[in-house]
């Protein structure tokens, strides 16, 4: 056995704190090591190609880097070594950098730490066997949940390239956050103008199949090969037969909160979002529907003219195979009414969101597109815009800065202009402007002198009512004065949170997600699209606040992962498995109870009896029936319990 | 031990004698055990913790160790002193080397845990929203009150068991428990200038006027409060309000245990409602002759409705009495739906017909 | 022109993160704290401009500041800030500090203080009576609450002759020992 | 400084045992954001904790650990759906066991940390380090 341990400088980012030379120096003593370099970057071309010359040059038959962490190198050496002509396996990482030289400050003591980690890797590369990947077929459907914009954008890019594309929606129409908007930053153009059409698009693409109304229940298998249960939710209306004549909607006595404007109007128990809807189908809200609570009416079936209506509809669950899953599921606006009493938590009328203001903007929407207080219907004399609500306040749970606050409060504050005339005053309390992308900082200064808005930098401590008006009690920071402003108007630049059911949706995927909800990525620089679990991918909103620019950018990054992937026929599957000694299994199926993806089966043996045998493209390599098998006969390929052992040895030996 | 102890405090012995009168009455009606702190003295706010940590401590440590001789639990019913005497228990129960360092400056070493709670804590813990109810026997239904916290009632909620510091809630609930009539407003929990009033008379005039604004705004007769600070500054400067802005307020300024204890019963000279600068007598004796006014009328109404009911309930069996002879049951079912149809739809048919 | 003190501003973060637990440096100065403040009308610096010159180590004028003499502590300010900082905390511990280093606060604020005390420290209890009329003789300004004396005298509020409590010679001991052990660690 | 003395304050020796997807992914955040940690614990890392057998962590006694953190991702959150929760299983009985082999209980930890918990892999490892360091290295292994 020969070994050869190469310890990288990063620059200074080890080096600045590990003495590599020594460090590389005292490891040729170590058992087996017959080569030992230092190397200023070991990832670098010069740095891959001298060990790949090493390896040649003196016979090395394993290979330890000692540099950063696994999870941002090891599929890069792993490459190197192959290329080479050594096993991808026959080679270990040491992490000196994340787990040492970047959180210590004194040299000695990291280096001796340092050196530590190198002797683990290189007790662990000792016992390493060569491993071999195998190769199971890849199914090609893609599955995108969430048909907001950056879904639909996915989709497009994938169905265009000619990929079988599902787009699971819960909502009973696809477009998301973006249909409700009015005009979109920094160009004022109609949202619905562009998004509309895409819809459609979607809608008539012989590769997109849209299952609206519905939601994803479960998921198994894995890259290549996922099984997705999806639920169907009862609409009480036959989608096959309903024909979005709206006639069930103008006939239905029972009024319910309308959604889509966010509560500025009443709609109907039977239900059709917004006239675009794609598909336009409508949905019996039972909670609100006169024959659920009372069970009288019926108006809505005897008035369809296609005997759609389905009272007795239940939720119904089909399975689908797919290769890939994108998750789009974008965010929700936050809910400040509980967050924010000293605003008044929404028992002021004329205190309101930000999408709802957007509602009012809107041409089709509540108020047909006319600005006026929600108390009195009269026009506004005063509207004040207050950033940051639910965006960079820790005292509300949200220290993050929400992203699209700043450039929709002045797209807003633009459009509020527009629709109210130069009487109006309009003031935006602020605390920095965030305008980053392309022309918006362009957008901030034409709010502040071409539609004359005047932005205040401060924040808003407390809004109350008074005389008919809404006192704004705010600060001017840059004068040192306290203001006091009787507003008509005031609408909250609310931020953004993640959308509801996001943590389940993450668990059923087995992807991360940060303490807020957003899914965590696999990099956030070298793999922004990815998640941990292979085969699953992100676009969008649902990753972080994000902008529509930004996001249908995403989606289509998103979309060229995808298709890389399924551009294969076959997936090569991580070798890392689990494997049965099967001459010692004593057949007692505690491996069969504990995993979880049914990887071992019963193999009948020629005597007749039955063993344990470990599927294995189906193993991921989790190693809990390792860990279960009570006499020891599983073992995990690439985490042998003895190469754990002569790492807590060497780790432990003064 | 496991008693309640009871911390009048300065304030309360002369200028709030009445909130110290009306607790202890309230308390007492209510079954509610307590004892005073034997040999209390002042707790020290608010000009101790401005000058020196260690003396605002002290001072209040001094009589957690004196709650401490007779009971486990310490109710101060003005916000200041409880403020006081909570944080000192906090920072003692917290750092056993500062309790060993307020100890240096006692006589004798504190080495008890006694839990300060609020007079509205120990309203609804010791007490509760239906014990109250069920002692109620004077009807305030009209009398028109905005609960005012002040600063240190609802702030912070950590330590006042508020669960909002914005809207707090615990006056809101006695007094509607009390069967006022509890109107809502914007400044339950702004400051009234505090004991700032006194080295700077401008803030509190200022503040104070705009609490009494807010509470006229909100449509109320009168300010229910829970402490003396606030009853000082919004009911005996309220001369001095008007003198300064040329208003006219005369806003009776109450306690909430005043309000209570009239509920419960209590006289006037009970409650010792004289001792007020803005007489709230006029008001409870208007407020509590409407309530009788106002049952009165909603007892004949409800009788008229009574009245009615049963005329229709008569009408609607003789109807049915004539049709089950006249018409087959089997049409009946027929009939139920188009029962159902809502008025509009109907309204919709009719006019086609009529077109 | 100023010039920044950065270590007498590391100095007061250390200061105010051991005493308070607050974070002058997480300040970003949105002003909440100024836009709700009750007081904040009658102060020389807003709370937010007081944080500011904590972050820039001006702790002179700081002190000299009326701002912290004059903050009512109605804990407003640390309620609503975004970042958690406990404002009010920073201000009480402001106010003590001027005490323990004599700085001249405005007269009234610190004559009632003295006033306050010193009648505690006598009597064990708060003789009100007592403590205005000095208040008001010490302050020259005898007439200032005289609409109130006489309402508060006519509505018995008023005890006439102070009496001394059981516990007012601890209370005195109190007084001196702590302000004693202040001055020689201040 | 006699011999005693010297190994009772020596520096102890922690391993963690930490699985790829979560905590080991912290623990990389930890050191992306440069957040100082103890020098003497040694990590090492599995695919999930339900990989690990509690008799490597009685192992690592037996070497002479003078405390083993495991970690691994949040109940609900494990890569491998559930592993951690039979990883649970498995360490609540050993947390049981081992002050009856001589190993105070202290000296042992199972928790979790998410991959974008960075600041928490700091508090737990320091704390957990500290408090081991509190108890002082382990003498006498009968283990």
């Amino acid at each position: 056995m020969r070994i050869g341990v190469f310890v990288c400088h990063c620059g200074s980012n080890i080096a600045g704190t590990v003495d590599c030379h020594a460090i590389a120096e005292r490891a040729a003593e170590l058992k087996d090591v017959v080569y030992t370099e230092d190397v200023m970057y070991t990832c670098s071309e010069p740095g891959q190609a001298g060990i790949q010359r090493a390896i040649k040059e003196k016979g090395l038959t394993r290979v330890v880097v000692a540099s950063c962490s696994p999870q941002m190198h090891e599929v890069t050496f792993r490459r190197c070594v192959e290329d080479a002509g050594l096993n991808p396996h026959l080679f270990e990482m040491a992490n000196i950098r994340e787990h040492c030289s970047w959180i210590h400050d004194d040299m000695p003591r990291a280096t001796e730490k340092a050196y530590d980690i190198i002797k683990m890797a290189v007790a662990k590369v000792r016992t390493a066997e060569p491993l071999f990947p195998n190769e199971v077929d890849v199914n090609k459907d893609v599955l995108v949940i969430g048909g907001g914009v950056a879904g639909i954008q996915t989709a497009l890019d994938l169905a265009d390239a000619g990929l079988q594309v599902t787009i699971v929606e819960r909502e009973s129409t696809i477009g998301g956050t973006m249909a409700r908007l009015d005009k979109t930053f920094p160009t004022i153009d109609c949202s619905a103008c562009i998004l509309t059409p895409r819809m459609v698009d979607a809608a008539h693409h012989q590769n997109i199949a849209i299952m609206a109304y519905s939601e994803v229940d479960r998921v198994q298998g894995y890259v290549g090969n996922f099984v997705v249960d999806i639920k169907r939710r009862a609409a009480m209306v036959d989608w096959t037969r309903c024909i979005g004549c709206e006639l069930c909607v103008q006939k239905c006595p029972a009024h319910a909160p309308d959604r889509f404007n966010v509560g500025l109007a009443e709609s109907k128990a039977i239900y059709i979002p917004f006239p675009q809807a794609v598909p336009k189908r409508a949905v019996i809200q039972t909670e609100y529907c006169r024959w659920f609570q009372q069970g009288k009416c019926r108006v809505c079936s005897r008035v369809c003219p296609a005997d759609a209506i389905d009272y007795e509809q239940k939720d119904t669950y089909i399975q689908r195979n797919f290769g890939a899953i994108v998750v789009a599921t974008g965010m929700d606006v936050f809910p400040w009414e509980e967050y924010y009493p000293q605003y008044g938590g929404g028992s002021i009328p004329d205190v309101i969101s930000g999408l709802q203001y957007e509602r009012m903007l809107n041409a089709s929407g509540p108020t047909g597109g006319h600005v006026h207080r929600i108390s009195n219907h009269e026009e506004p004399k005063n509207v004040v815009f207050i950033q940051c609500v639910g965006s960079r306040d820790e005292s509300v749970g949200r220290p993050y800065c929400s992203s699209v606050c700043c450039m929709y409060t002045a797209k807003q504050a633009i459009l509020t202009r527009n629709h109210c005339g130069p009487e109006t005053n309009i003031f935006v309390f602020y605390i920095d402007i965030r305008a980053t992308g392309k022309g918006y900082e362009e957008f901030i200064k034409r709010a502040q002198t071409e539609f004359n808005v005047n932005y205040v930098r401060g924040r808003v401590s407390k809004l109350y009512e008074e005389h008919g008006k809404v006192m704004v009690r705010g600060m001017d920071t840059l004068l040192g004065q306290q203001v006091e402003i009787p507003a008509d108007l005031v609408v909250l630049a609310t931020g953004t949170t993640s959308a509801e059911g996001a943590p389940q949706l993450a668990q059923a995927l087995n992807i991360s997600y940060d303490e807020f909800g957003f899914f965590k990525e696999s990099h956030p620089k070298l793999r922004p699209v990815e998640t941990n679990t292979a085969g699953v991918f992100l676009a969008g909103a649902c990753q972080a606040p994000k902008d529509i620019p930004t996001s249908v950018a995403q989606a289509s990054g998103t979309a060229s992962k995808v298709l890389g992937l399924l551009s294969k026929d076959k997936l090569k599957t991580s070798p890392q498995i689990a494997v049965v000694d099967q001459s010692r299994c004593v057949s007692c199926w505690k491996c069969t109870d504990v995993c979880p993806f049914s990887a071992p089966e019963k193999q009948s043996q020629r005597d007749g009896s039955q063993k344990s045998h470990i599927i294995e493209t189906v193993c991921q390599g989790c190693g809990i029936c390792v860990a279960t098998c009570p006499v020891n006969c599983i073992s995990l390929k690439g985490f042998t319990t003895d190469s754990i052992i002569d790492q807590i040895e060497e780790a432990l030996l003064a | 031990m496991g008693r309640l102890t009871y911390y009048p405090g300065c304030s309360l012995r002369h200028s709030a004698a009445e909130f110290d009168i009306s607790t202890r009455l309230v308390l007492h009606k209510l079954g509610v055990d307590f004892v005073e702190v034997p040999d209390w003295t002042c707790c020290g706010s608010s000009p101790a913790h401005m000058t020196d940590h260690l003396l605002a401590q002290g001072l209040a440590a001094r009589n957690l160790r004196q709650a401490a001789t007779v009971g486990d639990e310490m109710v101060a019913p003005c916000p200041s002193c409880y403020q006081r005497q909570k944080d000192a228990e906090l920072e003692i129960e917290e750092d056993p080397g500062f309790r060993q360092t307020v100890n240096e400056v006692l006589d004798l070493p504190y080495e008890g845990s006694v839990r300060v709670l609020t007079l509205p804590e120990v309203l609804l813990e010791k007490s509760g929203v239906e014990a109250i109810r069920r002692r109620v026997t004077t009807d305030l239904v009209k009398l028109r009150v905005v609960p005012y916290y002040g600063c240190l009632l609802g702030r912070p909620s950590s330590l006042t068991g508020e669960a909002d510091e914005e809207q707090p809630t615990s006056m809101d609930r006695l007094l509607e428990a009390a069967g006022a009539t509890v109107q809502r407003w914007n400044y339950k929990t702004e400051c009234c200038g505090a004991s700032v009033g006194m080295p700077k008379a401008e803030i509190h005039r200022r503040l104070s006027r705009k609490v009494l604004d807010q509470a006229l705004e909100a449509g109320a007769d009168a300010v229910a409060v829970a402490c003396p600070l606030c009853h000082q500054n919004l009911d005996l400067r309220q001369v001095q309000i008007n003198a300064a802005f040329g208003s006219s307020y005369s806003v009776p300024i109450l306690y909430v245990t005043q309000v209570l204890g009239l509920a419960f019963g209590y006289s006037d000279e009970e409650m010792l409602l004289h001792k007020h600068a803005v007489d709230p007598r006029p008001l409870v004796a208007k407020a509590i002759k409407e309530a009788v006014a106002f049952r009165e009328e909603e007892a004949r109404l409800a009788s008229e409705h009574e009245a009615r009911q049963k005329m229709k309930e008569a009408a609607k069996q003789d109807r049915a009495r004539r049709r089950a002879g006249r018409v087959p049951s089997t049409e009946e079912g027929g009939a139920a739906p188009e029962e159902a149809v809502p008025a509009t739809s109907a309204h919709d048919r009719e006019e086609e017909a009529a077109g | 022109m100023i010039r920044y003190d950065s270590e007498g501003a590391a100095q007061l973060r250390d200061r105010m993160l051991s005493r308070v637990k607050a974070d002058v440096a997480a300040c970003y100065q949105c002003g909440n704290c100024s836009a709700g403040c009750p007081a904040a009308f009658t102060f020389d610096y807003a709370p937010n401009q007081i944080m500011r010159m904590l972050q820039v180590g001006m702790l002179d004028e700081v002190l000299a500041s009326s701002a912290v003499q004059l903050c009512v502590q109605c804990l407003t300010c640390t309620s609503r800030c975004p970042r958690n900082i406990d404002i009010a905390g920073i201000f009480e511990d402001l106010k003590t500090v001027a005490v323990a280093k004599d700085v001249r606060v405005p007269e009234d604020a610190a004559t009632f203080n003295r006033v306050f005390l010193e009648n505690v420290a006598k009597y064990g209890r708060l003789t009100e009576a007592m403590m205005l009329l000095r208040y008001n003789l010490m302050s020259k300004h005898p007439l200032n609450d005289a609409e109130l004396g006489i309402p508060m005298l006519t509505k018995g509020k008023v005890e006439v002759l102070p009496k001394k409590a059981a516990g007012a010679d601890e209370v005195g001991r109190i007084y001196r020992k702590s302000l004693e052990k202040a001055r020689w660690e201040g | 400084m006699t011999a005693q003395t010297e190994t009772r304050t020596r520096p102890v020796k922690v391993i963690a045992i930490v699985c790829n997807w979560c905590s080991y992914a912290g623990a990389d955040g930890a050191g992306t954001a440069r957040l100082k940690q103890p020098y003497n614990f040694r990590v090492l890392r599995v695919p999930c904790t339900g990989r690990i057998d509690p008799l490597l962590a009685l192992k690592a006694f037996q070497k002479g650990a003078d405390g083993v953190l495991i970690s691994g991702c949040h109940p609900g959150d494990c890569h491998y759906s559930e592993g951690n929760y039979y990883a649970r299983r498995k360490f609540e009985l050993l947390d049981r066991m081992l002050p009856h082999l001589g190993v105070e209980s202290q000296r042992f930890k199972y928790t979790w940390v998410s991959a974008s918990e960075a600041a928490r892999w700091q508090s737990v490892i320091t704390e957990f380090v500290g408090h081991v360091q509190e108890l002082g290295p382990r003498e006498g292994r009968a283990l």
